[in-house]
């Protein structure tokens, strides 16, 4: 089979199904964070996704990605990957050993969880119906661009390589999947409002060990997003595994213990804290080192610990933390890639070897993502509340979204 | 006034609930009891030896009426619709209620 | 290492875990669906024959299913493959590049979950004896010889390659596994008789989450299932994988669209969508393309939502419906196979390119295991309930099997 | 890419995130085995040290393991393996095909799993502080160094050679990880006493569904924890892969079994025979064949069991039976190891082969492993009570874990 | 002596909690209840039909006090602060208590 | 006729279910609570601070028995077993119950 790298598809295609075993996972993380009335529903919101978009980016959403630029380079296209129609299964992913159509479904599962994350600000008020169509225009015109600039050499990529003689870096996603769901939650749950009561009582967690066996999942699955970016079971890869579990576990430990100077340690902390570790090092898995890694986790924990104490105390209701968490860390995730990036690891310095123009770079792709996300999820968001309604109505909140969104209870009453 | 309180088998909870509403008594508040009986729960044969099963699951009802009559009624149409003629289909109580407040009205 | 594809290895020892953790994910789907009193017993009838299956297939199941025809090819068998004694470690499975006793171990997983299937007809009434005893017989006497006839090339293989000229299609066994488990399950469930209180009282899910948890571990498990069932880590491989998640998002869309016409679209119908179009692309998944995969999944959505109502309607307690998702579905991706096949893809063309043969086939191959499944599993099911009993008492069903078959509770009440 | 062997990459990549996961599933088994008031705690005390130890490993566990010897072979040392510094990206770990980072993560993540096992003793009573100076304390002076003797080439390893003529065989961990885990309990039971309560009434497990959802990952994940010890996708893995599951299974089937003579058979017993058996065959997984495998599941599950009676009727309150199902079955695995090996599987001959010689190599490796870790743990652990205090007061204790150590509450009481 | 039991609003219970422990009342027990009242529960509007959802989840509060005063008082913070003005805000039942005994000092 | 309503320690349950079994008395109905006492739950030292665990998890039972002798005998019997000593040991409440009705035989 020509081209074709064996080791390369096997871990691919594991990657692939990792991936999105832990977009599932997100569901249970989240959907035990909510109160008991919302669990279904909060689960939905990241199930529903993976199906939705799945369609999405099979018909367009790739060839908006990876199609030849067209716009300018904002976006891509290319009729052969309408419907993957025009795609021979025997094609190889140029620049890689594994087929082309496994490229594109691993790709995919990356477009479908970045839009269970930032359901995150429409945990326990959201319409379905609204949620649907928001899903599908977000991710068509928000992820989609954004792909095509960091990932399908489009236009800000372009732009990059031309002013600063730099290439963004972004191995795993860090722009493209948790800066742009991370700030579009933060819109959203402005657009959305609170939920009714937030400020004035607690929301406790209804299920803990239904978020850890969430935590588990997405630890597990991080392995396939980070170390399947290197689309080979290479040297990259392998570093990108290591430096991953490493984040994650300083990241883990950073948060719990940060909380542990005010009170006591939570388990939730530990646990976001491992997925504040896990988003730093996304984009930066194939650039640095384990040490470097240590550091990054460990600032990504004390970070998304203080993001979550400041957007509570800002009052503000990004109900699932998706902003302080993947938004945040996305951030300094970009940042400290360009920080720590070194070219024994990945073949490209950061400011620490005195790379400053990667460090602009990395500044300014996060940047002009923000910036985009925030002004186009905005648009979206209001349209979609204008046309179909993106919130429930007051009793349905109050009798909550398991039973008046899909007609379901979590837990059964009363029952033998 | 008078508390009902019934403890009945959880599988004849909806079919009493609704005989209940069709006779108009729409309000109760319910909750998940364990109990049992005189008879000890319920036995199993297991290979020779019996293994007594007890604190089967419940659902208990109560129910605050004005009315003797209310009283009677509710009563029997929760012992109808509960009962299957054997061990474990319950026990109603009546309980004395000196006064009952809606919080809503702040009415008694 | 002579014959080995390490890439392929590497990828069918994935795929094998993941088939048995999917194996044992199956019966949080199910447990989460029966009533509280009954989840360890109905988590166990996927959990058991995970064991008791490996056993089976290590001692004759896979002599059976693999081994050189006897009987005129009804089944198979090989002295060799006893207890896989004289299987050499260094043995190559023929037509592969991966060890013979990891073909053997990936094979037996599929065994076990076919049992693990049929066990919806069961749930909240089977005694565990009479189940572990059904379960060995009924691997031994259906599943074996079906395996044989349409992946050992056996009897019905044989019969359709010299009559139609066209060998039956089933990539990862939409006959073998589907058919023959749903088409038992409708068997089981008129034998053992339905569930005290059915059709006078619901019988509401006391679990959703957990159903959910066992949806995200089939889902995931699935990529192995199909991907895996290419034996290699090659295109036809990454054409699975990207159709069976395209189907099953699908599928998982069109039954939470079908059930919203009518009501509200609850987590069960998107997961039982799911699970619908995973088990329509599973005869096809090394078949057809991305598009197809969609209509594929799309109908087995419909199909599955219709087939519920329908036995619901019959007054048929079939509580977990594994005639009507996997059974039903198992019948149309075989069609579908024969419909949808394209020579581009897997080198055989289905009724779309002309080929009536392939879709005869299919039907035939189809037919034939129904029937087969249908009289044996009846036959053994009789026996084992004069033999042993396959139903608990009056009392033990109205305590749960939890307590009368486990000894255990679940939860645990009035705990600290 | 010198000298690496993809294939090989693919599947280590995979294996290491399944042990990661199944680490992290053990906090589930673990944690739906306790009273409701600790089940976060419980989860913490698996999911922690994945965490700390992963950090301890990458600064100095890695070196200390598998550095040169240091002390006589007592340890290892290398300077380059601090902070994995030293460690090009582009480095094959000796004798493999793979990169040395994914070495160290591979081996990084059994360090984490076996201090997670040793939490057993532990349960519903430790302080966290204490815990986690515990951890790292235990994790750098036994586990490292019997890692070392035993695959680091170390002290224990040239002594038998020298003297027996025979390498102790531990393919996945018999010795380094379950026997020094299970033993270190025992010694932990006694040192941190029992639970109040405990004698006087029953514990029973809050949550049995969670016990068996850690139950199916830790099953799953076995298969990278096993098949992955080969490093590289051969003939060897295959096997191990084969034995694993087939020994899981009569493990399972063994223990209900002889737990159904005296009374019902339970789902717990059928998951602790799983993991019994797991243990037992993990040091001989690439050393026997198939039919041993089920002799040694099966007399693990017996073994198990007997050994939870009997600790039971000791009144020891090593909770979660740690010492009963992975020390036991460890030192059965090992000696079995030294039993049923066969040439023609590992190139290695057991007593049924007429080598004496390794048989005792088996028994004196398990014997000095046990020696070891009892005192040294007993010392450590002596240490760490009198230093922070391993355990929580009465009023903690009473009030439960989850509140006193995370100011957690695993369920929300009267949420909405 | 008498049983205060009130059925409230989950979402107003660690108000009603709070007010009840500043006025010194701090013992109680509490369990989730589920319950509707007069007006059967809660209509949703779903695509022009209308659903309704019934046994709306609520808490019970039980307080056994000496005084008639307390009992007062008790109501009147319980109401007060339980209050929404909405349907599904409770009841407060008075329930005849006998006798009172403190397990740990047997005292009565 | 009374109803005995004690709320107990959960560990303290099973001792009590087998004395009062022993006692003849196998009868009952019990539940989950959460409560407090006046000592307003539980104080944990945490690093200096003073954290209040209240809410904590007991079980409630009851018991409606016909005569005095029964509940006097009842009481004395959940007391003694249910006692530690220290506070949170519970209480026991007598409450009048006007008729109880079985309802397999619809007897009083
Ligand atoms: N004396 C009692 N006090 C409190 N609860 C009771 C009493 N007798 C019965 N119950 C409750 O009623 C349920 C059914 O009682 P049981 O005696 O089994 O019914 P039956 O009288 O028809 O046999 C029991 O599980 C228990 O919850
Ligand atoms: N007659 C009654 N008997 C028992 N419980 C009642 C009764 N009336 C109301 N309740 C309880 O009070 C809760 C709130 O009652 P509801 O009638 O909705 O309040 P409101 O009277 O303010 O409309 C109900 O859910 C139910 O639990
Ligand atoms: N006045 C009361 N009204 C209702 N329940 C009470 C009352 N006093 C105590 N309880 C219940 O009894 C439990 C134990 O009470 P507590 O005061 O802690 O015991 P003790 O009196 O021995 O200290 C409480 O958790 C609560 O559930």
């Amino acid at each position: 089979m020509e081209g074709l790298d064996p080791g390369a598809v096997a871990w691919v295609l594991a990657s692939t199904a990792m991936v999105v075993f832990m977009s599932l996972g997100l569901g249970f993380f989240y959907g035990g964070l909510v109160r008991r009335k919302n669990v279904v529903s909060t689960i939905m919101l990241s199930f529903v996704p993976v199906a939705l978009v799945t369609l999405q980016w099979v018909m367009v959403g790739f060839s908006l990605s990876f199609g030849r630029d067209v716009l300018g380079g904002f976006v891509g296209f290319d009729s052969r990957y309408v419907g993957l129609a025009g795609v021979g299964v025997g094609e190889v992913a140029e620049g890689t050993g594994i087929p082309l159509l496994l490229y594109a479904a691993f790709q995919g599962a990356f477009a479908a969880i970045t839009v269970g994350i930032l359901s995150s600000a429409f945990a326990e008020r959201v319409r379905l119906a609204g949620f649907m169509l928001f899903a599908l225009l977000w991710t068509t015109l928000v992820y989609d661009p954004v792909a095509h600039w960091v990932w399908g050499g489009g236009l800000l990529h372009r732009f990059l390589v031309e002013r600063l003689g730099a290439a963004p870096l972004d191995f795993a996603g860090g722009t493209v999947v948790h800066i742009t769901s991370g700030f579009a939650a933060l819109v959203l749950a402005l657009v959305i409002g609170a939920r009714r009561g937030f400020g004035e009582r607690e929301f406790p967690p209804h299920n803990i060990p239904l978020v850890l066996v969430g935590t588990a999942m997405l630890w597990f699955g991080w392995f396939g997003f980070n170390a399947g970016s290197a689309l080979a079971a290479d040297f990259s890869a392998a570093n990108a595994l290591l430096v991953t579990h490493v984040a994650a576990s300083s990241g883990a430990l950073a948060w719990m213990l940060v909380a542990w100077r005010r009170g006591r340690p939570g388990s939730l902390g530990f646990a976001s804290g491992a997925v504040a570790g896990l988003v730093a090092i996304t984009p930066a898995a194939g650039y640095v080192d384990a040490v470097s890694a240590i550091v990054i986790g460990a600032v990504a924990g004390v970070l998304g610990y203080y993001m979550v104490l400041y957007r509570l105390r800002r009052g503000l209701d990004e109900s699932l933390d998706a902003w302080a968490v993947h938004g945040m860390n996305g951030l300094w995730g970009s940042i400290a890639t360009g920080i720590f990036a070194r070219s024994s690891v990945g073949g490209v310095g950061g400011l620490l070897e005195g790379n400053v123009a990667q460090f602009a770079a990395q500044l300014v792709d996060a940047a002009v993502a923000i910036a985009y996300t925030v002004a186009v999820t905005y648009a979206i968001a209001v349209a979609v509340d204008r046309l179909v309604g993106l919130r429930v109505s007051e009793t349905e909140e109050y009798v909550g979204l398991d039973i008046s969104q899909h007609g379901e209870e979590a837990y059964a009453w009363g029952g033998e | 006034m008078k508390k009902v309180e019934a403890i009945i088998r959880p599988e004849r909870f909806e079919q009493v609930k609704k005989a209940l509403e069709e006779a108009g008594y729409t309000a109760m508040t319910v909750y998940e009891v364990r109990g049992r009986g005189e008879q000890r729960g319920i036995e199993l044969q297991y290979r020779g030896a019996t293994i007594r099963v007890d604190l089967i699951p419940k659902v208990k009802i109560e129910i605050v009426l004005e009315s003797d009559e209310d009283v009677e009624r509710v009563v029997r149409i929760i012992a109808e619709n509960a009962r299957t003629g054997r061990p474990g289909d319950g026990r109603i109580f009546i309980i004395p209620v000196e006064r009952s407040i809606r919080i809503r009205t702040l009415e008694l």
